[in-house]
């Protein structure tokens, strides 16, 4: 049972996870205004802000909650588990939502 | 007491015979099951009971056993799933002929409306060998249309229609129960479902018509809401008159026109201030939440007598019947 | 799934007296602090699915009511929106920078982080208190005298009201959809910025006492699991918002053609 | 002589500390468990007290014993009591409070204050809800349908919500607990595959306690909401769906069926092979099967709500996926009773609630295929049927397997052997009255009778009576319990360590155990369930 070392990561590393978080957010602002159209009933607009919305937030759990550097096996499990609990509860609601109406 | 033992229910539509079946075949691989893990568990406690300090044999388990005793059940269970999926979409697609009836539930009754023109409520009288489909819809909170002999259950739920059909098999009087909890006289939200005979339905269609069309439920309401007070007919009152209104232009003291349409006078009956015809007060209250969709519908289809059957003709801005227009009264 | 099994060779009559963080049933400080960090992310996890029902209600009812959504996020302020997130956003660095004070023994950086951390943890809140009274001032929060007659006026086209103009009565009737539909826009709205809103206010307490204990000198490079904890709900609550801002103000702010 | 008695006597965890300070502040396992115990225990009764009056009521067809509104009172109380202060908390927060550390080989579990905090939050909880029982009580039925529960029911359902949003924070910490407990609290050479079957599922059901509660709780605090402040997300008359809301009460709701059950099997998977003497019947696929269980669990809520208005299609959907999760239950009812096969089987008490348990839940389970059948659902559904189901799986499981594990572990809780003539006498009526209560139920139901009615047509009163005599029955099979459990506190024989000769790590240490479990952490070397090598129980000591 050794010590536990843990991972510092450097200083320059937050700065920069920092700046691309706030990169981030102004850019989701800003393309927000412009039309992207609608592919497939599917709005882009929509698209590209879940999407911007997903890579900071998968930054912020990798590095400021250390996802990327932790000895414990379980963060992983149980992140991925909540999230396809959550995709779960909204998937199968869909189920009757989307179709409530078709017939 | 043992006279009134039933065991199983009557079946008296056509989804009942089906679901019967189904059921049959659910309990006797439910019983087999049952009857094999007690006798199964009896044999083991008796044969392997413990005494002269008997020793246990171990046993680890057994794959093929394990794989055996989930596959087998699970496909057993589809044959459940398909029939019942059957059973189910064919509840679920009313065919395209069926006769209609309007259900609107609210606490703690049921009120059934044919589209010939008979109204009930707590009962339903259908014809025996027809499609009939139910549009129902709840005015307060969620009721479930029941009829255990038909094998039908639908929720109702307020500010959406759902639909239940079942073509009846055989004449008699059924339970009709209100199935979801809706308050304090849930247990009271009961009728009954009478099936006739087509001829005897006829007879019924017939006695019931005279006392139920819309237009006279309508009349007796005008007078009982007192509306005749202020909307008196041929003489001008505090209120317009409403003979031959229906279907006209009237001229609104803000200068516009409009129709008066179905629309209009519902709004006219909930939100009187809203359009005041030219040359009257705004001083007819509300009768918002004072009258149901019900009672609406039946004041409606009143001043839609009070108009001759072609409506629309170019009438200015009179009625038909030498009344006088009102006369602007500033 | 076969993780380290738990307690060492520690003969249960030895206390700790070293370690005055070890609390007794555990073997020792590695275990602790791993049993408290999976802990807070099994938490974390009963935190999605709680904020989980409220997504389920507001996918639910943001297509059947796009409209409503969209105009009603209109009506929410951008640039305050968008400034609110960076706030947010620094308040994650100077927690993430103050667990690295802690891991490199810096007690003055430590403390000074989480100072900063504090601060921009109530500027979030104050600025949010802001948002709310603007609302307030709009009628836009469900009770209180709420009124969507603006979002009425601003948008006739979006809401196809210019079509309905020669139907009075549909338009009537499709201005009190317009006023229930973006009530419940704002009813979910209040829901989860007030939900976020609670969760920060717990944060923001936990902090107090973390930045006292920071200040007292507790942690050290081998023991900060406290500071630790609370990191990563601080994280997380930040993580909600960075959902939360796309979906409330983002729902669709295209020119309007 | 008391005092020189216990100075010679060894220090357990009850006898370590006296005094009330030293219970109500206490952080070691053992002892919440036992303030769980009183306190689920009373909520049992006030839960009992309701039912005894619904089936006094339903005697007769007529509403003759009650009004219509306490009636409503009488059954929404006590499912909610039955439900979120009795069947969720019981096995959980009793036993597994007190054994998950010990059968694992802990001093104690990972967050022993959360743990205390947990019973506090409940008892608050416990508190509130009586104060809304004391003051009218609450009358949607336990599911609060809106819109009845958010606009129309007169009664204190802000109370009942809020109090039911509060237990639920107890039971996620009683949840985390146990995951994090098991993760990291084994002793060494505990490892997964030598956890007893109690402790996989009861991490299953831990799992389902954190990942499900909390949308109820959101849920709740909207209907609250609605309530108080007329937002409109549940109400149809503002543009709301009520459906919606059945869908967020039904993806707790109804995987927190498992939560009261999963337990139970837990017991079971103890208690079956200690009576049989064997290594429990593919150790595998019973710990796979309550994973499997909790997390299919999760896919099948909707088969609450084939007539409430769902799609077609989503009926579809939910109806297949609700028979899948019908597969790890039959598992582990077939693994139980082939463990019995070539063993060496005794009929003690916790024995006769095992097979019980088995008899009552195939059956339990059985019917829930009914209701997971489409078009069979949509006539029997909201009947006495389905409340027949849910009694045989919740009594006649949960309820069955918290006896029989009260009885199983009694001597290590309180260090007292039960009178075993008694014991058994307990269990057979209780079986015969359970079945009797509810078996004329599902006939009742299949006729086509409604659930939630005061009053009801008098063809359905054969089987009511029949259900009010069970009931009657059914009541002596609960109380006899009480009364020589308690008795035994104080004339019982004393218990030796391992009465039965049971292998699990709890055995391995005195009874009581003190307070931090184990003299020595112990080291597993051997496999769970090794009955092989365990000498057969003294009979001496297992006959009063």
């Amino acid at each position: 049972m050794t010590e536990h070392s843990e991972h510092i990561a450097s200083a320059k590393l937050y700065w920069f996870i920092w700046l691309v978080l706030i990169v981030g957010t102004i850019i989701t602002a800003l393309v927000a205004r412009v039309d992207l159209g609608t592919y497939h009933g599917i709005d882009a607009n929509t698209v590209v802000a879940l999407f911007i919305a997903t890579c900071k937030a998968t930054v912020v759990v990798l590095i400021f909650m250390g996802v990327k550097y932790t000895h414990e096996k379980m963060t992983k499990p149980i992140l991925i588990g909540a999230i396809f609990w959550l995709l779960l509860l909204l998937v199968l609601s869909l189920t009757d939502y989307s179709t409530r109406y078709a017939g | 007491m043992f006279d009134n033992l039933p065991l199983w229910p009557t079946a008296a539509s056509s989804h009942a015979r089906y679901e019967d079946w189904l059921f049959l075949f659910l309990t006797v691989v439910s019983a087999a099951m049952t009857v094999l893990i007690f006798v199964v568990i009896a044999i083991f406690a008796m044969k392997f009971r413990r005494r002269h300090g008997r020793e246990a044999t171990q046993i680890e388990g057994s794959l093929l056993l394990e794989i055996g005793w989930s596959v087998a059940p699970l496909g057993v269970m589809m044959l459940m799933f398909v029939g019942g999926a059957v059973l189910y979409f064919v509840m679920r697609t009313p065919p395209r002929d069926s006769a209609q009836v309007y259900v609107v539930a609210k606490q703690w009754m049921w009120k059934l409306q044919h589209m010939e023109g008979p109204r009930e409520i707590n009962q339903l009288h259908v014809p025996v060998d027809r499609d009939v489909e139910l549009i129902m819809t709840s005015q307060d909170v969620i009721h479930s249309f029941y009829v255990p002999a038909f094998r039908v259950k639908q929720d109702v739920i307020p500010g959406r229609y759902t639909t239940l059909w079942f073509r009846a098999t055989r004449p008699g009087t059924y339970h009709l129960f209100c199935a979801q909890f809706c308050g304090t006289m849930h247990s009271g939200m009961i009728g009954e479902v009478v099936v006739m005979e087509p001829r005897d339905y006829q007879a019924w269609m017939l006695n019931a018509a005279p006392s139920g069309t819309l237009a006279q439920s309508g009349m007796t309401l005008f007078q009982q809401l007192g509306c005749n007070t202020c909307h008196v007919s041929e003489t001008q009152g505090r209120g317009p008159v409403l003979k031959g209104v229906f279907g006209n232009p009237v001229q609104l003291d803000d200068g516009r026109t409009v129709i008066a349409d179905e629309n209009y006078i519902r709004e006219s009956i909930l939100v009187p201030a809203a359009k005041v015809v030219s040359g009257f007060k705004p001083i007819m209250p509300s009768w918002q939440g004072q009258v149901n969709e019900e009672q609406l519908n039946e004041l409606i289809a009143y001043i839609k007598s009070l108009s001759p059957a072609p409506a629309g003709e170019a009438v200015t801005s009179g009625a038909p019947g030498g009344t006088a227009p009102p006369p602007p009264a500033q | 799934m076969s993780d380290r099994a738990g307690i060492g060779e520690t003969p249960l009559a030895v206390e700790h007296e070293d370690r005055p963080e070890l609390r007794h049933h555990f073997a020792d400080v590695e275990q602790q602090r791993n049993a408290a960090t999976l802990g807070m992310w099994w938490f974390l996890g009963t935190e999605i699915m709680f904020f989980g029902g409220m997504f389920c209600a507001y996918l639910v009812y943001r297509r059947w009511y796009f409209p409503e959504f969209a105009a009603a996020s209109r009506s929410l302020s951008l640039p305050i929106g968008t400034f609110n997130t960076t706030v947010l956003i620094c308040s994650s660095l100077t927690v993430a920078m103050s667990v690295r004070a802690a891991q490199l023994g810096n007690r003055k950086l430590q403390v000074r982080m989480l100072l900063l951390t504090l601060l921009f943890g109530l500027a979030f809140l104050g600025i949010k208190t802001k948002e709310w009274g603007d609302k307030y001032k709009e009628h836009h929060i469900p009770t209180f005298a709420f009124n969507a007659h603006d979002l009425i006026e601003d948008n006739q086209h979006l809401f196809g009201l210019d079509k309905l103009q020669g139907d009075p009565v549909k338009l009537r009737e499709r201005e009190a959809e317009i006023q229930q539909h973006s009530k419940i826009f704002f009813s979910l709205y209040f829901a989860l910025t007030g939900m976020h809103a609670i969760h920060m206010i717990v944060g923001v307490g936990i902090f107090v006492v973390v930045t006292w204990m920071a200040y007292k000198g507790r942690f050290t490079p081998e023991y900060h699991t406290p500071l630790e904890i609370a990191g990563l709900y601080w994280h997380f609550v930040d993580i909600v918002w960075i959902y939360l801002f796309p979906l409330l103000y983002l729902i669709d702010r295209k020119p309007i053609s | 002589m008391a005092t020189a008695v216990i100075s010679t006597e060894r220090k357990n965890y009850i006898n370590a500390e006296y005094g009330i300070r030293s219970w109500l502040l206490t952080t070691d396992h053992k002892r919440i468990a036992l303030l769980y115990l009183l306190s689920i225990t009373f909520f049992f009764f006030i839960g009992g007290f309701f039912a005894l009056l619904i089936r006094l009521e339903l005697l007769t067809p007529a509403g003759d014993l009650m009004t219509a509104d306490m009636y409503n009172k009488a059954f929404t109380m006590h499912g909610q009591i039955m439900v979120f202060f009795f069947l969720i908390p019981s096995i959980p927060a009793v036993l597994g409070n007190f054994l998950i550390p010990m059968m694992i080989g802990a001093k104690d579990l990972a967050f022993p204050r959360i743990n205390l905090l947990s019973w506090y939050i409940y008892v608050a909880a416990g508190a509130l809800y009586i104060y809304c029982l004391a003051t009218g009580g609450v009358d949607t039925g336990w599911t609060f349908y809106t819109p009845y529960s958010s606009l129309f029911s007169n009664t204190r359902v802000v109370e009942a919500g809020l109090s039911i949003f509060i237990v639920g924070f107890s039971s996620i910490l009683t949840g985390l607990n146990f995951v994090v407990t098991v993760h990291r609290m084994r002793a060494p050479g505990m490892t997964w595959s030598r956890l007893p079957l109690f402790v996989w599922s009861h991490y299953a059901t831990s799992i389902i306690m954190l990942l499900g509660t909390p949308v109820i709780a959101i849920t709740l605090v909207l209907v609250v909401l609605e309530r108080t402040l007329n937002l409109g997300i549940f109400d149809p008359s503002r543009g709301g769906d009520p459906v919606l809301f059945q869908h967020l009460f039904w993806f707790y709701s109804h995987p927190a069926v498992y939560i009261m059950i999963l337990p139970s099997m837990a017991v079971m998977s103890e208690i079956i092979p200690c009576f049989s003497r064997k290594r429990i019947f593919g150790y595998t696929f019973v710990a796979m099967s309550s994973i499997a269980i909790a997390a299919i669990g999760f896919l099948v809520w909707a088969h609450h709500m084939f007539v409430a208005g769902i799609s077609l299609y989503s009926a579809l959907v939910f109806s297949f996926l609700s028979f899948l999760v019908a597969v790890p239950s039959a598992v582990k009812v077939f693994n139980w009773t082939a463990t019995m096969y070539k063993g060496s089987v005794s009929f003690s008490t916790p024995m006769l609630y095992a097979m019980g348990f088995i008899g009552l839940f195939t059956i339990g389970g059985l019917t829930g295929l009914f209701l997971a059948t489409l078009g069979v659902d949509v006539h029997v559904h909201d009947t006495y049927f389905v409340i027949a189901h849910f009694h045989y799986v919740m009594v006649g499981g949960a309820v069955m397997g918290y006896l029989g594990g009260m009885h199983f572990w009694w001597p290590k809780i309180s260090g007292r052997m039960y009178p075993e003539g008694w014991g058994r006498l307990a269990a057979l009526i209780v079986f015969i009255g359970f079945n009797l209560t509810f078996f004329p139920q599902f006939l009742v139901g299949y006729l086509g009778m409604p659930r939630r009615y005061w009053q009801y047509p008098p063809e359905y009163q054969v089987y009511n009576v029949l259900s009010t005599a069970g009931a009657s029955i059914l009541a002596v099979g609960y109380l006899l319990p009480m009364v020589y459990l308690l008795w035994s506190l104080r004339y019982g024989k004393p218990a030796p360590d391992n009465p039965w000769q049971a292998t699990g790590l709890e055995w391995r240490t005195a009874s009581p155990p003190p307070t931090f479990n184990f003299d020595e952490t112990p080291e597993v070397t051997w496999e769970a369930y090794e009955y092989d090598t365990m000498p057969l129980p003294d009979e001496v000591t297992l006959e009063r």
